[in-house]
């Protein structure tokens, strides 16, 4: 075979596999459901049920959903960058899987959290921010290494958190 | 391949039984440990508290009305078969066709009621006397209560709850996952009453269903159910002593609780009172439902950051404040009892006792609805005092009524009868406690073992636990 | 070297004057612009809400007493000295020694009072009419009423606060400043007494104060007041129909706050009276203090997350249920004051009377102790409607009591005379408002034009804006 050919077969291969994966996870993450910031768009993915379900029986139930602490929402290209980038990293990792039964926060991840915490509180508390260094001792410019869930450790998924920490989750069938 | 399976063990609901419902706790508790383990712990809470003891004037305000009789402090879920069984107000029948009460009492206390309600139907199970059904009540409020048998999901097993709702302008399609964590308990912890419902049976016969309804048409509010119960014209009882066509309130727990500040803030009877649990590395809802001043921990502290200890206090507050004015509004209405009793001797007409009579009908419906679910004081505190409030106003005012037609009639100054214990408030109103505990206890020894032996015997009843639960009741020593 | 310099102007206290106490708002208005502008902005709360056309059952429960006469609903700060002058309760003096008041009646309502206390004595202040002092009283409620005039701190200005905190068990040097931030308004929004006080003054002259006293060594609940009311044999009036020797509760609002779950969580009034607030890149504690619903985004919202309109909803449901149960008490202690009045004219004696007389003075105080502070309802609700309640039902007490004493006089199915209007019921209680209203304007035309031009001439009053503030009082055309 020519190596052109070669070349011309790998292509379309590729590309079909990226079409076929492109489809599969579409179908199999529900894609379009991402477009709306519903709590249980995440459960799609039944990895995130027992964070859906920790959420769900949390303070912060009434009053803030996933994205409201996971995606910066101050600015919108930001948002969107990082929604499909995590959503990318998300459904390879579903798709090819490389995750563990105890997943972990990234540090851009953990980076934007924080960033929502403290967007939150800040009307809540207005001192907080103000103090923020000399209460809680946050440096550097990503806040430090000290996060607010050091200390509230049970904001809002609880201490114990794995992929079947909370069997039976009714909620997020009912939900669906 | 290895993540399909997981999503597929993740997502497996075990399903109990492949049909109908599966009515024995036991059978759920091989799939589910934790909830069948907690669910037992509700056995922990089994002492009998004599409410009729504690506040004699209860008698005089039940007069004539199965309440006199015997009244105790809810107990733990595991109890209320026993409960029901062991009451004097069930009395002591010798079979199927006798006794005082009918089927509808066996409603809120066993998950062997939507399964004998599938099997019967609606109307059929609401037909006939209590002990019809003794020997396929055997199983207390279990999971069928509150899940489907076959999804494990929460659902109404009640189709009278589902009728309210709607009657009261919701749409059972909209409701929420959230709704349900309160609606699951609102089958039972509702203010309800017993609707004659005329239907001719499969084999042709006329027939007339006692079904329990909730009177919801005009509203939750106190006000709301007086109106409904008036224009439709219905009284539980005639009272003795004032011959009041009186109301009876049972614990309108859901009614009152949409009222307060936690409902209105998007709280949930479970977000209490079966808050997440940690056991190991598994979080769950416990299913040991009690006092959430048992757990602080688990159920306040998600949301607050007090000390236990404050919690404690601010509840005990709270309960101060309406058992002063609960008293106060007790001793009233047995006094408004009393006296019209007087009236009525002396030869007060019909006529003037109307006014009288209406306004002690309407009394004692607010105190009831404000105290009898027990936990209003803290879940509604602000309505529950408020109609306190009105409830001894209106007391009072049926008093100073009742004073003036007995001086019409030339008695000044009366003085009612002493109501001061148990013993004596149930002379006052005629009770004859000794009889009824005879008749109750032959009941215990015969009808009711053999209900018991029968359910065994055709595998209705399977549960240890339940078989070894400790038999309590107010007349029997601790 | 900048840096240091920036730090010292920053931290620099502008010291209003080096010594004695200014009580100008104006010139502390020069150093703090934004708080005096808002403080200026109290003036929007003018109106006159007539509280005895509202509720003319007032007037029958305040018979023979000056609240009988004229009371309204509070305004702003900024009218403080106005509503005092023109209310009828003060009268209309001649001259210094004139008039049914004494000089406690501006211990509240001035910024001036710890200028003149400091400069008189206090027992000095305390003595002597109202009318002695108006040239000197002229200012209204201003920064010296909470600021220390050198360092701008909170201060508590008023000696009869300190003393009460210390006899209810607090120690002053302990106090915090959050708890500043509420003890500044506990100085003027407290329950108070007139408390006769012999001294000798400084030309050794025997003379009797009556000093503003706050009745808390027992405690600052309804109860502990009144245990020290009566251990103390004081009565504040005779009520000129019941003969009852009557309390008056005024304002308890720090006291009841207290009892709320607000103050057990640590907030004070200023939280939500004075929230900060943002001009620009300025933030200050607004001086606009006012009703917290006007300024929710401000107040409520710092710590709540809900809509506006929700807190609206809610805090009215709150207002509603005490509306209620406060019309319940007014006509039952009304009915009950002329129920008394029948019985004394109809010959009932001392030994009769005495237990339904006890009973009303109870019941009024607690009645008035609940509500008299306007904001308990909100503050406090569960213990306003607690107290509501009890006070009703000792009311109806009375009247049940009184009733057994008509009848035994032959009197039976008596009506109350109709109290329904203010007109009325002034009226049934003897209130000649006519000449009342003639009086004051004489002296509003008259000696008040004079202190008025006197505390100009001698600079005392030299604020624009509070020379300008329009004229109001239940008595003028709006
Ligand atoms: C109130 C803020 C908040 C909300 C709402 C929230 N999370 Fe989180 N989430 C966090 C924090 C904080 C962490 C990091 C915990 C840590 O690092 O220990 C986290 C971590 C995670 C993780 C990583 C697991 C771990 O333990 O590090 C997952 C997955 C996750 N969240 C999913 C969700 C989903 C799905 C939802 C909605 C159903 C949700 N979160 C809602 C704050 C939130
Ligand atoms: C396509 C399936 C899928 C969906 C849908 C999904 N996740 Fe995840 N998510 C995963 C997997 C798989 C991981 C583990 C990644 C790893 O450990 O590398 C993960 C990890 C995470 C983490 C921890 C790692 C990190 O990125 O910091 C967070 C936080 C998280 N998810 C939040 C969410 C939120 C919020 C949503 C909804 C907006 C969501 N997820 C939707 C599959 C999904
Ligand atoms: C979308 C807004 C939002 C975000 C994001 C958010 N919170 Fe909250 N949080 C709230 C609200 C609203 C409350 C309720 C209390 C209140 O009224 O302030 C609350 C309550 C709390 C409480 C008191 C209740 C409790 O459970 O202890 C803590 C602590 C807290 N948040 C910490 C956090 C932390 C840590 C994060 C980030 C991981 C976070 N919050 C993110 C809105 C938010
Ligand atoms: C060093 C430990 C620590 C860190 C880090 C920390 N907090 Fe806190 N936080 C506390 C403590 C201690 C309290 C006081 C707890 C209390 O009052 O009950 C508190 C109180 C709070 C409250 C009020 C909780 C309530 O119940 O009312 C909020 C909200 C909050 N923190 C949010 C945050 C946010 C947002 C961050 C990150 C920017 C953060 N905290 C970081 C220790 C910490
Ligand atoms: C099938 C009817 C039924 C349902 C459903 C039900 N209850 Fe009950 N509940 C009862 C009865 C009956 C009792 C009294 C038992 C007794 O005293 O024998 C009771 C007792 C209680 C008690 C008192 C327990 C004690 O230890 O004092 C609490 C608390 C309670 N229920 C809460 C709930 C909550 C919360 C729910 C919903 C999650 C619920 N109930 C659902 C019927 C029901
Ligand atoms: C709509 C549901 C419902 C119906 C119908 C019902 N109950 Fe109950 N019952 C409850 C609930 C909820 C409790 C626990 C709350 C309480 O004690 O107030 C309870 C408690 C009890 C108890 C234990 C406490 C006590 O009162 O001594 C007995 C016994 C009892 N019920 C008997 C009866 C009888 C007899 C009938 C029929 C006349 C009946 N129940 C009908 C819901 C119901
Ligand atoms: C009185 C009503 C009631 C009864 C009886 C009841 N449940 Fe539940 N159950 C609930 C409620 C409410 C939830 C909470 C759902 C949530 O918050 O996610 C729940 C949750 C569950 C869940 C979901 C996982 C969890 O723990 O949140 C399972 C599984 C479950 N129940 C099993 C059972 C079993 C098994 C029984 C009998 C032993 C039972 N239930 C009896 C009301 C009840
Ligand atoms: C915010 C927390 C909270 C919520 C939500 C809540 N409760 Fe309660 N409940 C309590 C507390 C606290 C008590 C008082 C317990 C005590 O006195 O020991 C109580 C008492 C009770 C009692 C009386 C128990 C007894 O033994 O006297 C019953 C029954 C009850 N609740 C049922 C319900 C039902 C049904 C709902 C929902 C409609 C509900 N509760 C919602 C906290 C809650
Ligand atoms: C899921 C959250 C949550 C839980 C769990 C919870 N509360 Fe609350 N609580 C609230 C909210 C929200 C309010 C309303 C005030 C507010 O908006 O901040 C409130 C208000 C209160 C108040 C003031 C209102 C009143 O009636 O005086 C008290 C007291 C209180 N809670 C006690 C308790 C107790 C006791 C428990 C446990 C039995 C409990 N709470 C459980 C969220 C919760
Ligand atoms: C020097 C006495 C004094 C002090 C100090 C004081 N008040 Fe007042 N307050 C009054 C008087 C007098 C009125 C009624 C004025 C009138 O109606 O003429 C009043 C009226 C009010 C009103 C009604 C305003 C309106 O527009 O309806 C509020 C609210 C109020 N005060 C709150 C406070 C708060 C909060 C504090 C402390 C930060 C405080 N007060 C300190 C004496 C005082
Ligand atoms: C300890 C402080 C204090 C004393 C002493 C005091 N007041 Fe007041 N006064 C207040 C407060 C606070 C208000 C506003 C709250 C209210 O209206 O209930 C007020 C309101 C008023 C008002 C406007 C509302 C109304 O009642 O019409 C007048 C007029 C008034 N007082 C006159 C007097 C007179 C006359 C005296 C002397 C008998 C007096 N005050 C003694 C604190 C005091
Ligand atoms: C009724 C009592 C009262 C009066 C009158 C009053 N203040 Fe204040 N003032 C307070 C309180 C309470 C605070 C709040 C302190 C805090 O929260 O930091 C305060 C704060 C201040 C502050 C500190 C900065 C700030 O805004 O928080 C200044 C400056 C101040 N007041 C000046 C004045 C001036 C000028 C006047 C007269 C125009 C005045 N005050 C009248 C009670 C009062
Ligand atoms: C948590 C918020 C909050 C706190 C703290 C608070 N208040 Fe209020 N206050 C209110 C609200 C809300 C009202 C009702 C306003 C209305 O009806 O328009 C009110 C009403 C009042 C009123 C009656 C005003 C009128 O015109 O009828 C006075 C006076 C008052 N408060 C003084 C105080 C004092 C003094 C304190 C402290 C001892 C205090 N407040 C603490 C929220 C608060
Ligand atoms: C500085 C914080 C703060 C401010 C400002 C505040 N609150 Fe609250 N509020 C609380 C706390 C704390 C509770 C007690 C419940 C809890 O612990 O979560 C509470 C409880 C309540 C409740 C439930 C208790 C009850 O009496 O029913 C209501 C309603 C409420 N607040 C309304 C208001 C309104 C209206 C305002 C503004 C006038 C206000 N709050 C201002 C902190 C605050
Ligand atoms: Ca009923
Ligand atoms: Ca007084």
């Amino acid at each position: 075979m020519k190596f052109e050919t070669v070349l011309r077969y790998s292509a379309f291969i590729a590309v079909a596999i990226a079409l076929g994966m492109g489809l599969y996870l579409a179908k199999e993450s529900k894609a379009t459901s991402y477009l709306s910031s519903d709590a249980i768009a995440c459960t799609n993915c039944h990895v995130m049920e027992s964070y859906y379900a920790s959420w769900q029986h949390s303070s912060h139930a009434m009053r803030a959903v996933c994205v409201d602490c996971h995606l910066p929402v101050d600015n919108y290209i930001d948002k969107y960058a990082s929604k499909s980038r995590d959503g990318w990293n998300h459904s390879v990792a579903f798709t090819l899987n490389t995750y563990g039964k105890r997943m972990l926060i990234t540090d851009d991840g953990a980076r934007r959290v924080q960033e929502n915490c403290i967007r939150c509180h800040s009307s809540r508390s207005k001192t907080l921010i103000k103090n923020i260094d000399r209460y809680h001792a946050f440096d550097s410019e990503t806040l430090g290494d000290r996060k607010c869930w050091d200390c509230h450790r049970e904001v809002p998924h609880g201490k114990v958190r794995s992929i079947n920490g909370t069997p039976n989750t009714l909620g997020v069938r009912w939900d669906r | 391949g290895g993540k399909k399976e997981e999503q597929a063990l993740l997502n497996a609901t075990p399903v109990i039984k492949e049909e109908g419902i599966e009515a024995r706790s036991d059978e759920w508790g091989k799939y589910y440990p934790h909830q069948y383990d907690s669910w037992k712990q509700t056995s922990e809470s089994s002492k009998i508290e004599d409410q009729l003891e504690k506040y004699p004037q209860l008698v005089i305000l039940w007069a004539g009305y199965g309440f006199a009789k015997d009244y105790n402090a809810p107990r733990g879920h595991a109890f209320a078969l026993q409960s029901n069984r062991n009451t004097l107000r069930t009395g002591g029948p010798t079979g199927a066709d006798d006794g005082p009460m009918p089927m509808a009492c066996w409603t809120c206390k066993s998950s062997d009621v939507p399964r004998l309600m599938e099997k019967e139907g609606e109307l059929e199970f609401f037909t006939g006397k209590w002990a019809r059904a003794g020997s396929e009540i055997v199983n207390p409020i279990g999971c069928a209560d509150c899940h489907n048998t076959q999804t494990s999901q929460l659902e109404l097993s009640r189709p009278y709850l589902k009728r309210a709702l709607e009657e009261s302008g919701q749409e059972l399609d909209k409701l929420t996952f959230q709704d349900m964590r309160s609606l699951a308990c609102a089958q039972c912890h509702s203010e309800y009453y017993f609707k004659k419902t005329p239907y001719t049976d499969k084999s042709g016969k006329d027939q007339v269903a006692a079904v329990v309804t909730f009177p919801w048409a005009k509203g939750l509010s106190a006000e709301n159910m007086e109106e409904y119960y008036n224009e439709y014209g219905f009284m539980d009882w005639e009272h003795k002593m004032s011959r009041v066509p009186m109301l009876k309130a049972q614990h309108p727990g859901y009614e009152t609780f949409t009222t307060g500040i936690h409902f209105k803030r998007g709280l949930s009877c479970a977000d209490c009172h079966m808050p997440y649990t940690q056991k190991g590395a598994i979080k769950f809802s416990t299913h040991k439902i009690q006092s959430p001043l048992d757990n602080i921990a688990n159920s306040c502290l998600t949301c607050h950051r007090q000390s236990e200890q404050e919690f404690k206090d601010i509840v005990q507050e709270k309960l101060d404040r309406k058992n002063q004015l609960n008293v106060i509004a007790m001793n009233s209405l047995a006094a408004a009892h009393l006296t019209a009793k007087k009236a009525w001797e002396v030869g007060a007409t019909q006529a003037e006792m109307a006014p009288a009579i209406d306004t002690i009908r309407s009394a004692q419906w607010l105190w009831d609805y404000s105290i009898a679910s027990h936990g209003s004081f803290f879940h509604a505190p602000g309505e529950t005092l408020r109609l306190l409030g009105v409830a001894n106003n209106k007391a009072q005012q049926a008093r100073i009524t009742l004073s003036g037609i007995l001086a019409k009639y030339g008695v000044i100054d009366y003085e009612v009868p002493d109501f001061s214990t148990k013993e004596k408030a149930q002379q006052l109103a005629g009770v004859p406690l000794d009889k009824l505990v005879d008749e109750k206890q032959t009941f215990r020894k015969g009808l009711m073992q053999e209900w018991n032996n029968e359910a065994v015997e055709e595998g209705r009843l399977t549960d240890e636990f339940v078989k070894g639960l400790p038999e309590k009741a107010s007349y029997l020593p601790e």
